[in-house]
């Protein structure tokens, strides 16, 4: 997809070459190719200074948000533990979140996340599977997480890659598919694990912090890593921004798209180990409709949903926004129904506003 | 290469091409639109998998699967379409696919010196390598895909038609880079529908026609133009535009254009343009003259600035308003802004005509077939049928088609930018004659052009445009190349 | 009340009841069933049962159109019944209303249906309606709520509801703040989930921050539930006592080994689509239920909603599903 | 969007140029001009039948599930109550599906059907709507429905082509407002219908037709004309696409984006009236899910979903086999879980299929 995918073709929005997430304010490039230490440093400061600076918005309603959640509920929502709560409600989403920027900024989609999840957490608490992780290691459980999330991913890479067919249906194919089989394996029963190793390395805390929030912390590092500072990354943008011009370039499409489907597919393993670990079951209705909040929150932040510009950072804050919300609505005993219709004005909102923000930086 | 076949869907591309470059030479491909130019330097790339035939490289016969494995050999290749990454930085496209990177991670500060370092060679230092591409002008882009090209470890540079988007200035500066590689034995193949490039470049010439090869190996300096075009068309044409008409016989003014500014691109813009009378607007690539034709279009809104076509002025910002007062715009990028590719060409010739074939909304679609074919017969567009998707012409029919859209419309006012971009010696001819045609019949048009000497030929007046700014303007046969040369560079060299 | 827990060692389900001649094998009788969609202990077990039941007839044919939530579908279902001319239709409807014309529909066929849990707004729509009782689980709830706190006029009550769209799901609110209101108590915080593990992971951990201290914790269904108890144990709060809801083996469990925050939970049976198979065989074969006098099938039947407690677990864990 | 929305670029997929719709076979073509009546029947003829061979694969889908019916469940499949069964199971969706058809022929997309449908089904029920209704015409239901569906159309249509906000992202707001708006309205209650002369003027036959099941056909016929032989259908395939060459050529691409948005939303509007008499209920859970399906069947019809080519017979080609599966499956006592997974399986192998039938006809 490119910008003409916004079918339309508005003067304003016909062009909104943001600046793209690279780059780091002008002035210390020049620093940049001696590759000095202090350079560097000071490049650091500038990625951080621009990174802010890009994502203000979502700093701003983050804050707004929060400023809500204090003045609405008090020490309620200013607690160390609600913040954990917060943290810990968000990282599942937020770990498919990352894995879904991979495959928007090239240039797909994943509507199967939820699914692919579902299915992960189903497999990896089989009786069978717990049996043997009881007998062996609990480790035995993740691999089996891992495995189903790159495999469904996989099969979507290779349909999409090499079948051709397009990413929203390969996905939609997927969604239906895998949410069936993980029916069928649980026989649409709860099932609850059994392997205690399992649960106290998922539930513990590290300084204080949930493994669970580590995780997440973990996944988004990385994440940022691979997609900005190696050629994975790099080809990632460039095979969603230009496809044709990408396969010129020698880049193996195909196989980077399979790639792609396969990280998000992973994403999905790591979630539903998290979602296991924190409802103590795998079921097949675990990650219903993860995909839609997962591709709002990915849009939210900032990443091009027709490829070739993508954020971790903005996922991440997309994120935190969507879980505060729910957590301050909640403080406040207010509806679910409030909580939807304001999620969609929010939604509107921000995209609008960064599209405001994108075109003045330009100017 | 020997013997190369390539099919598309209903066409054959190319029907057994033999082609033969040696280290150090410039090798020059030359052949009509839709001959197979492009289609076989894309073989050559292993961008498109050939149906037959075989490559033989350093006397060995070899199968180029990927793009990569082309790569591998030293084969580097600068697109007809740009083909670079908008979003990623110059110095990130340079590298893109062989990236300067340790362990996966990718060397930024590595990569940047390296690509300065390449920009620098070419004589665009200028150029920062931590731009994104896509706020680079068209020109600069061609730079940073020739870097890309450089940047390989090359023995055989192809270059399709890289002087399309490039002025005189610069393109004695790729020139100059081209002699630099021949001189370190390189080979290079080089597309262009400027024979006259051909002379001061060439060193010897293949021509296709109709995807196969009707001469190879001739040497530049042996070859006549003439002959080079009997070659290209088959027959004998003159690369002649047809004669104008006195200045007093203009009608009225039809497009009268007044302080029309695009802030930080053009600013106060003042055009009459006449019933009958053709205006050309000279000047560097980036001077704004595309802006200049959109805002008159609507298809930009201006600043400030009024547009009046017959005395009524226009709603500004509104393309739809335009087309009905009777403009029309042929623009410069013709498959990302003027057709419907997968569409078949009828639809793309009666698309903005569409109220003439419906009655109530509802279309009739035999009277529309039969009106487009006869427009396509009448402008030899090749191969005919109206029913076939316009992906499948060559650039230069294209752009017939386009021509069609606003011939069928009947419009008074035509902008053209570019019309001739990219199209071959026997089309162009029969585009200057349509134009003037057109005229003739009190259409009024403007016409931007990068070759000055397609301005003076078909235009009766002419505009030099300078960094926005409308710096002269003068009757055609009082300006010569030399003279609009001039006007057109003072700023940037003096 | 006739429904504190200390009345409830009468039987709660219905599942071993009514035998006899009854049993004997008659005609074969063709019945239908519909439900919503599977996705849910309770609702899993709904169907489980009704098809163990089936089993246990050599005369019964029973064809299950298998669940959807959506009542467009559903009704397409129901219409397939109607057209290969079923004997009786037992229908756990998405939506009451929603399946009401489709029942009617079939009623004016000749096909008697028999509408469980979810109520149709026509009577005419259904010839026995089983209900488990929705706003009696509320009190049920209630009442228990009340007899452990209800003398701390300062308790924090706190209620995790079910699907917040679905009558059952209001029916069992209201009549869980009607009890409460007996004893001078308010629910002070409240939350929807899903009847979703999941739903009911994250609806906990939000309310248990919304809410400090509570004293007195509802939760509308114990599958949802497994959740609860999750974000319970991650956010290390037992100050509670928590009831349950619908009766699951799981939740039962819990309370018989009495190490956690569940002390209790209101059954609402999974028997119901079980007793109406047994209720649509006996109304084609024309014959009575046994311990009544009457000589037909009647009109409305209303399940009982009793509390389970460490006391009476030992009792129903036998029957309860698994979720 | 184009062609590189697919993300990705295989020699094989890259160049999907079906022949597009509007496009007879060829030979006729030339008698057509003179516009006489036997030229006409002729043309009609060539279309049928080269949309019977542009459609061969769905045909043969449809055929062969009908073969699997009848096997499975003999006379209870072929039988007439049967068919309308399955008839007006999918008169619903297939209304969705057709005005799905021209947003995604246009370049969009539209995620928010089942909530517009949701909020339209309780707007039109509402005590004061009915109490209208009675007093007044059930015809004051009709407006009602159909301007809440016109209205959200509208709002998305806004954001879309003037905010410049990416359809998938402006109608998941929408979905997410929409359905709370009808949460909130409805109070999270089912509302009964209480007006006679409503349900008698849906619910009725005519020759033996149901009312819904012609609505649906109606709404087919006149979708097919207007896409395929109306100035409105022909400036659809532009803006769908390359909206700026549109933009360019004089087409007012926004306001036409502005419309197609109108169009699906009515057509939203028409099917929660067609649900509302159905079911006789209005509920903020009605239409869960449609666009799922609703894209699936369009995409499986053969609609383009980057846009420029759509396919009214297609999309109801797509429906009825959907609907036709999933009514095998209740004959045959079928679980869901497997028809789920059975549904993502015919979405792939059709997808393929028409590829490899697209790729074949061109050689
Ligand atoms: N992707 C394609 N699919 C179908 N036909 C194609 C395709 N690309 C090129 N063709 C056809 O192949 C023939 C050769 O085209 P090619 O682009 O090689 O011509 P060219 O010599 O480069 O012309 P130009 O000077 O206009 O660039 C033309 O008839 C063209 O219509
Ligand atoms: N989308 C854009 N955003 C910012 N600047 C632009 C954009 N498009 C063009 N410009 C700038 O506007 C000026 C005029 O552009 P353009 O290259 O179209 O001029 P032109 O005279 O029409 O050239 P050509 O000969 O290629 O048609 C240049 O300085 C260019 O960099
Ligand atoms: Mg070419
Ligand atoms: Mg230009």
């Amino acid at each position: 997809m490119n910008e003409s995918s916004t079918g339309l073709s508005a003067p304003g929005a016909a062009a909104p070459a943001e600046t793209p997430s690279t780059e780091p304010a002008v002035p210390v490039t020049a620093a940049e190719p001696n590759g000095t230490a202090g350079g560097r440093a000071l490049a650091g400061m500038a990625v951080l200074r621009s990174s802010a600076g890009r994502n203000l918005g979502l700093v701003v309603a983050l804050g707004l948000l929060c400023v809500v959640g204090v003045v609405t509920a008090g020490d309620r929502f200013a607690d160390v533990d609600n913040i954990l709560t917060i943290l810990r409600l968000a990282a599942t989403i937020g770990v498919v979140s990352i894995g879904m920027t991979f495959v928007i900024t090239g240039g797909g989609i994943d509507l199967s996340v939820g699914a692919i999840l579902a299915l992960a957490s189903v497999w990896s608490t089989t009786l069978a599977t717990q049996a043997m992780a009881n007998d062996v290691h609990w480790l035995v459980m993740v691999v089996a997480a891992l495995a189903v999330g790159a495999g469904c991913g996989l099969v979507n890479g290779l349909l999409i890659a090499y079948g051709g067919v397009v990413p929203f249906i390969a996905t939609l194919a997927m969604l239906a598919s895998a949410r069936g089989l993980a029916e069928i394996l649980s026989d649409r029963r709860t099932q609850i694990i059994n392997v205690p190793a399992f649960r106290e390395a998922f539930n513990g805390e590290v300084l204080g912090i949930p493994v669970l929030v580590l995780i997440f912390v973990l996944v988004a590092v990385v994440g940022w890593i691979v997609l900005n500072r190696t050629t994975f990354g790099r080809r990632t943008l460039a095979v969603g921004g230009n496809p044709e011009a990408a396969r010129l370039a020698g880049i193996r499409v195909q196989r980077h798209t399979v790639m792609l489907y396969v990280v998000v597919g992973l994403c999905c393993g790591i979630a539903a180990l998290m979602l296991v670990a924190r409802t103590t079951t795998g079921s097949s209705t675990h990650g219903t409709l993860y995909e839609l909040d997962a591709i709002a929150a990915v849009v939210i932040g900032g990443t091009l949903l027709s490829g070739g510009r993508g954020t971790i950072v903005g996922t991440v804050f997309g994120v935190l926004i969507f879980t505060t919300l729910s957590n301050v609505f909640t403080l406040n005993n207010l509806s679910i129904s409030v909580q939807s219709v304001v999620k969609g004005l929010i939604i509107v909102v921000a995209v609008l506003l960064q599209q405001r923000l994108a075109s003045r930086s330009k100017t | 290469m020997h013997g190369i076949i390539k099919k598309f869907p209903g066409v054959l591309a190319l029907g057994g091409v033999d082609l033969e470059v040696r280290a150090g030479e410039v090798h020059c491909l030359l052949g009509q639109n839709g001959a197979g130019k492009s289609t076989l330097i894309k073989v050559l790339s292993a961008a498109y998998q050939p149906d037959g035939g075989t490559i033989v490289w350093d006397g060995g016969t070899v199968s180029l699967t990927t793009p990569v494995a082309a790569m591998g050999l030293g084969i580097s290749t600068i697109y007809q379409e740009l083909d670079l990454v908008a979003d990623l930085t110059v110095a990130e496209n340079i590298f893109l696919g062989h990236e300067v990177s340790r362990g996966g991670f990718s060397r930024r500060s590595h990569a940047n010196a390296q690509a300065r370092a390449l920009l620098e060679r070419l004589g665009h230092g200028e150029i920062s390598p931590t731009r994104p591409v896509g706020t680079l002008s068209p020109a600069a882009q061609q730079v940073v895909s020739m870097a890309r090209a450089l940047s390989h470890r090359t023995r055989l540079l192809i270059l399709d038609e890289p002087s399309a988007v490039l002025d005189q200035e610069e393109v004695r500066n790729l020139f100059r880079v081209i002699r630099n590689l021949t001189a370190e034995g390189v080979a290079v193949i080089y597309i262009s529908h400027r024979l006259e490039e051909i002379r001061q470049i060439g060193d010897r010439i293949t021509v296709l026609k109709d995807g196969r090869t009707v001469a190879t190996g001739l040497q530049v300096e042996d070859t006549p133009t003439q002959d080079l075009i009997q070659l290209m068309t088959g027959r004998s044409i003159e690369y002649v535009f047809p004669p104008r008409r006195p200045a007093d016989d203009f009608g009225d003014p039809v497009l009268e254009v007044r302080g029309l500014s695009v802030s930080g691109v053009f600013s106060t813009v003042d055009l009459t343009v006449h019933a009958g009378e053709i205006v050309g607007l000279a000047g560097l690539v980036g001077a704004g003259r595309s802006e200049i034709l959109e805002a008159i279009y609507g298809a930009r809104r201006p600043s400030t600035g009024t547009v009046s076509v017959a005395g009524r002025r226009l709603r500004s910002g509104a393309v739809a308003a335009s087309v009905r007062a009777g403009v029309g715009l042929c623009p410069e990028e013709r498959k990302s802004q003027g057709l419907l590719l997968d569409h078949p060409v009828f639809h793309n010739i009666t698309v903005s005509t569409l109220a003439r074939f419906s009655r109530g909304g509802f279309l009739n679609g035999a009277a529309e077939r039969a009106e487009a074919e006869q427009l396509t017969t009448a402008l030899d567009v090749r191969p005919a049928g109206v029913n076939r998707p316009v992906r499948n012409l060559s650039g230069g029919n294209q752009q017939k088609v386009v021509l069609a859209r606003w011939l069928m419309r009947e419009c008074r006012v035509l902008l053209l930018d570019e019309p001739t971009r990219g199209v071959d010696v026997g089309a162009r001819t029969e585009i200057y004659t349509l134009i003037r045609s057109l005229a003739d019949k009190g259409v009024a048009i403007v016409v931007v052009s990068s070759e000055i000497e397609e301005v003076l030929g078909l235009a009766d007046r002419v505009l030099t445009v300078r960094e926005g700014v409308v710096v002269h303007e003068a009757p055609a046969t009082e300006l010569d190349e030399s003279r609009v040369l001039d006007l057109v560079m003072e700023g940037s060299v003096a | 009340t006739s429904n504190s827990p200390e009345t409830s060692n009468a039987s709660g389900g219905t599942s071993n009841a009514a035998s006899g001649s009854n049993d004997e094998a008659g005609d074969t009788v063709t019945i239908g069933f519909s439900a919503p969609a599977a996705d849910h202990g309770w609702m899993a077990a709904i169907t489980q049962a009704a098809k163990d039941q089936a089993d246990q007839y050599e005369d019964v044919d029973l064809k299950v159109a298998e669940g959807t939530n959506d009542v467009n579908l559903q009704i397409s279902q129901v219409e397939t019944f109607i057209n290969d001319g079923v004997d009786a239709i037992v229908l756990l409807p998405f939506d009451g209303a929603a399946m009401t014309p489709v029942a009617l529909k079939a009623m004016e066929a000749g096909i008697p249906v028999i509408n469980v849990d979810r109520e149709f707004n026509d009577p005419n729509a259904a010839r026995v309606t089983v209900l488990g009782d929705n706003y009696g689980m509320g009190v049920s709830a209630g009442q228990y709520v009340c007899e452990q706190v209800g003398d701390d006029k300062g308790a924090v009550v706190a209620e995790i509801a079910g699907i917040d769209s679905l009558p059952l799901t209001q029916d069992r609110s209201q009549g869980f703040k009607d009890a409460l209101a007996t004893c001078g108590q308010k629910v002070d915080n409240r939350v929807a989930a899903d009847f979703t593990v999941e739903g009911g992971e994250r609806a906990a951990s939000n309310l248990l921050q919304a809410a400090p201290k509570i004293d007195a914790l509802w939760n509308h269904d114990d599958d949802q539930g497994v959740g609860v108890l999750a974000a319970i144990e991650n956010a290390n709060r037992d100050e509670f006592i928590m009831v349950g809801g619908a009766g699951s083996a799981n939740a039962m469990r819990s309370i018989e080994a009495g190490d956690g925050v569940l002390a209790a939970t209101v059954i609402y049976p999974s028997t119901q689509g079980a007793d109406g198979v047994k209720m649509a065989r006996l109304l084609v074969q024309g014959k009575a239920m046994g311990d009544l006098a009457e000589v037909s099938v009647p009109r409305t039947v209303q399940l009982f909603a009793p509390v389970v407690t460490e006391d009476n677990v030992d009792q129903y864990l036998p029957s309860a599903f698994e979720s």
